[in-house]
């Protein structure tokens, strides 16, 4: 019996390869269950058979581990990149004054109620004091993999998203990494949910994700970890 | 690349149609003879899933049927089912879901039918349900081939109530909308071209087949 | 014996209408019912046969109630199995002449005698649409005979029919409602056609 | 709490159904005539919007009229018209994923009427048009009504497609069905029951009245 | 003059039947037209109306070419706009008796008149399937008529008539056709109800 990880939708690529890594070394597969993390939260608290919750953020493992749906307190297992990218080169050396000029029409965010990608880069732009004036060129997405999809068909001229799309992006794109310091980490959190009592795989798997070989691979996908 | 999701698909669609064949069929008969108050709330009602965004169909029904409490805990103890993350529960959802899509053209088309038919079936000794089968639903063909093919697609391309309670689960609830969906969040767009090709072709096949059945039944002038 | 007494309130014109009928009609005799159009004789055929309900009265067939307005008693059109000719035919669009027969009954030979006595056997195969009035008319009637019913109700049953045709037909049915001892009530507009067929008559006025 | 996702729903769902009642009727009626195997692809391509799951049916509207390329880029040079992250743009994809609701009934009930009544009208002059407005549409209505029931409802319940292409702008593209998937997101599930709650009553009364409207004009037994 | 010759195959029968018509009708004559049920007659009307066409032949209408099948013109029902009266009448469900002949015409006063000529002037509000058999086809009458059209041709149009009302209404078409012009093709298989009001006979009998 595979294991089954909800996964959140920024993981989207990522976790391919930190499955077949994983299968590797201990012989034990894996089903991801990618979606968007509130989505899976509502999933897990109505009885999926989840094993071990990859989120994107701390609050909804939090919310999960107060509500009693958990075998543990969550941990970080890696920290969110925020990048400003595009498929055109505008040229990002100074991208605050770009999003003003008339080069720039449509800037796609996640949407920052639900998505921290989104709330980090509506952070950074409050800032950098041009939150209010891109306002009217900004467009939703509902989690950062739609983000993603708005920028890869160049339905809009810049996005904010993971510096994970770069690496699984099959277009050439032009990024440019936003500076930490200007929002608050985006902390994602990891937990094995009551589902997998009992279950050792599901503790091998947690302590893979925690590993060091797994670290190497999230800081290829532009994660910051420690 | 891995057709399950198309198997699964195919299965799921034409449960449902078959399915709401059997409940849609009386329950449309049965609303489109004469007009109570409580028939008319009864088919808003079913109209309502119409209304509904999926996810917040699905929430509910997550809701609903969650093992955790309520409906839910007591299907599980009691009978040992549970609706969701499942397959059954995915029928479940269509039957609801695309219940109007079966209901509604089949009773506007036998309203609209003359009383005469069966009235002339009724003096013949026939029942009122023999009268349904062989005289009233016989010459309402082309509705009730709209309404078969109407809900076996919107089954097929439904989307947000399988998302909702679903869970993505190969093989179990993991259906060819949201592999595409997978796909294409994962920008995996040649993958999604092709399950939507695959799911293209079926539906066209089916909809030109029907179609030309249809003709071959169709009225011809007298010329 | 059919003993029939209504009284049914018509919406027709501009004013209110009443139709009354109180009439018997004796086993196995055979009457022609006439009046000016619109007077209610296509009503009457109805509420004989179940399929629409008056306001007051009461129809006893051999001794059955089959409908009593004051007890609430009113048999329904299958369990009275009247044959009806409906004056507009009321065919079923989605029949051959041949299936139209073997919906109303199971008898392989009576349905080749009854085509036969119609005139159809060559169009058997043919739906309502590519028959003419006059063959759709004739289908009509063979249907509502083909239940061998005691009572027979014909709406203007020969309507379309050229006179060769009529009195050919005509013949053979006065044969055949001997031989099933059929009563048989025939509304007529045309005061020859019946001759020598009929043995009673009905004239419906309507009342104000 | 903030109602304009109700109206901007509403908006969408009446332009919507206006748009597809001038187009699809005149469509559905020229189906309806006759059978050639182009009218039965055609037809076959109406009823796909159906069977694609809706995101990904966005997906392909977001490629289709990305501003950057092709379609997109031209409409916005020559007529600075842009469809994506649009309200007329959300109009344009409802219509299309609608057109199958308000066809299918239409169609397959003008089939069953009978020939004679077109007939009758030509031979009184009257055009096929005024044939059409004045004979063969008065006597479907039920099946108008469900028509345009269903397209109303389902575009009220539209998710994936506006998902796709609508981006969240606040009163131009954050119709009802966004916010309250917003809401179950965001765990608020008291937000995400105001608006079920508030899109149900809505439909559930434009169903009754619908449905009453019909009653009044229903045929009555002779009794 | 309207000069007719054509030839239509009739699928009938089990063998094939063909309808060959060869005949001129005089201006503002009227003509009956008979023969055996499914002889072809109401089709021989529906190919002059421009509602079927047939596989040889041609029609010449004062001059003008409705038909001719070897240069492929036909025009169309709605330029020949013949008053037509269907056997089966093909009344419009969702129109009020009032609503058919606004319809067909916008003379209020013309209406009114028809209304009178076919006694259903207090029935003006009711639709068709609230009227009698015989009302049905007063109206069917009357909407052909109201176009005031060149050339009427009725298929059966008495058959739901009682006697009385069919000699008054024969009577008051008569001077009605005069009055128009009319040229006039009557289907009818009573031999007997359009003595006085023809003045020619067309036998139609298919040929095998
Ligand atoms: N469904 C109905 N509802 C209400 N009134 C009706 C209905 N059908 C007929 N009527 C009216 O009831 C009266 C009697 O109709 P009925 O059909 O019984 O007449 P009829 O004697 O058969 O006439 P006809 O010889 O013309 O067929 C008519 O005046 C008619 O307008
Ligand atoms: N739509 C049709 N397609 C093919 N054949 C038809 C069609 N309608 C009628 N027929 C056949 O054509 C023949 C002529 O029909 P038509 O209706 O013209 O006869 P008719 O002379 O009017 O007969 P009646 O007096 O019975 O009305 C009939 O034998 C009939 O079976
Ligand atoms: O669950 Mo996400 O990674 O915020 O879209
Ligand atoms: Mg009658
Ligand atoms: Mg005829």
């Amino acid at each position: 019996q595979n294991l089954k990880v909800a996964t959140a939708a920024n993981l989207q690529g990522i976790i391919k390869v930190l499955g077949d890594d994983f299968t590797k070394k201990t012989g034990i597969g894996i089903d991801p269950i990618v979606g968007s993390s509130g989505n899976l939260v509502a999933q897990i608290k109505n009885g999926a058979p989840f094993d071990v919750f990859l989120s994107a953020d701390m609050s909804f493992p939090k919310n999960l581990f107060a509500d009693g749906f958990t075998l543990q307190k969550p941990v970080v297992y890696a920290s969110g990149s925020l990048i400003i990218c595009s498929t055109q080169n505008l040229g990002f050396e100074n991208w605050e004054r770009l999003l003003l000029t008339g080069r720039v029409k449509k800037i796609a965010i996640a949407n920052p109620t639900i998505a921290p990608y989104g709330k980090a880069a509506e952070e950074s732009l409050q800032k950098k004091g041009i939150l209010s004036e891109i306002k009217s060129k900004a467009v939703y997405g509902e989690s950062i993999s739609q983000v993603n999809t708005y920028i890869t068909t160049g339905s809009v001229d810049v996005g904010f998203t993971t510096q994970a799309l770069i690496k699984d992006s099959k277009t050439t794109l032009y990024y440019k990494v936003i500076d930490p310091k200007t929002y608050s980490p985006i902390e994602q959190g990891m937990v094995i949910l009551k589902h997998a009592q009992g279950n050792a795989n599901a503790e091998k798997f947690y302590q893979y994700i925690l590993s060091a070989e797994a670290k190497r691979i999230f800081k290829e996908y532009g994660y910051y970890v420690q | 690349m891995d057709l399950s999701p198309i198997w699964l698909t195919l299965r799921l669609a034409s449960i449902t149609t078959l399915l709401l064949l059997l409940v849609g069929l009386p329950l449309a008969w049965w609303l489109s003879k004469g007009r109570s108050i409580f028939k008319i709330i009864l088919e808003a009602i079913i109209t309502m899933p119409l209304v509904l965004p999926p996810s917040v169909l699905g929430f509910y029904l997550l809701i609903a049927f969650s093992p955790q409490h309520g409906v839910g805990k007591w299907l599980l103890n009691t009978f040992n089912i549970q609706f969701v993350f499942s397959f059954q529960g995915l029928v479940l959802a269509s039957v609801i879901y695309s219940m109007p899509f079966m209901i509604g053209p089949i009773k506007s088309a036998l309203q609209q039918l003359p009383q005469s038919l069966a009235q002339a079936s009724y003096t013949l000794g026939k029942s009122e349900r023999e009268t349904f089968l062989r005289v009233l639903l016989p010459n309402i063909k082309p509705s009730l081939l709209t309404a078969m093919v109407l809900t076996f697609a919107h089954t097929l391309g439904e989307f947000g109530v399988v998302l909702m309670i679903g869970g993505n689960i190969p093989n179990v609830t993991r259906v060819a909308s949201i592999a595409v969906y997978d796909s294409v969040e994962n920008m995996d767009y040649s993958a999604a071209n092709v399950y939507s090709l695959i799911l293209f072709t079926i539906t066209f096949v089916m909809v030109i087949g029907v179609f030309i059945f249809n003709k071959a039944q169709a009225k011809s002038p007298l010329e | 014996m059919i003993s029939i007494n209504i009284e049914k309130k018509l919406k027709a014109y501009s004013g209110q209408q009443w139709l009354k009928i109180d009439h018997q009609f004796a086993d196995s005799s055979i009457t022609k019912i006439y009046g000016p159009s619109g007077a209610g004789k296509t009503t009457f055929l109805k509420i004989i046969a179940g399929l629409v309900v008056p306001e007051k009265g009461g129809i006893t067939v051999d001794g059955v109630t089959w409908l009593n307005t004051s007890s609430k008693i009113s048999l329904s059109p299958q369990k009275r199995l009247v044959g009806f000719v409906f004056q507009n035919y009321a065919l079923f669009p989605n029949m051959t002449v041949q299936e139209h027969l073997e919906y109303a009954s199971n008898d392989a030979q009576w349905i080749q005698r009854l085509l036969k006595i119609g005139k159809l056997e060559t169009l058997s195969d043919h739906k309502p649409e590519y028959l003419s009035g006059g063959q759709q008319q004739r289908l009509a009637i063979l249907r509502a005979i083909a239940i061998r019913p005691k009572l027979l109700l014909m709406d203007e049953p020969f309507s379309a029919l050229d006179p060769k045709m009529k009195s050919a037909l005509i013949a053979e049915l006065k044969l055949l409602f001997a031989e099933l001892k059929m009563t048989v009530l025939i509304v007529s507009h045309n005061p020859q056609e019946l001759e020598g067929l009929v043995d009673g008559e009905l004239l419906i006025n309507a009342e104000e």
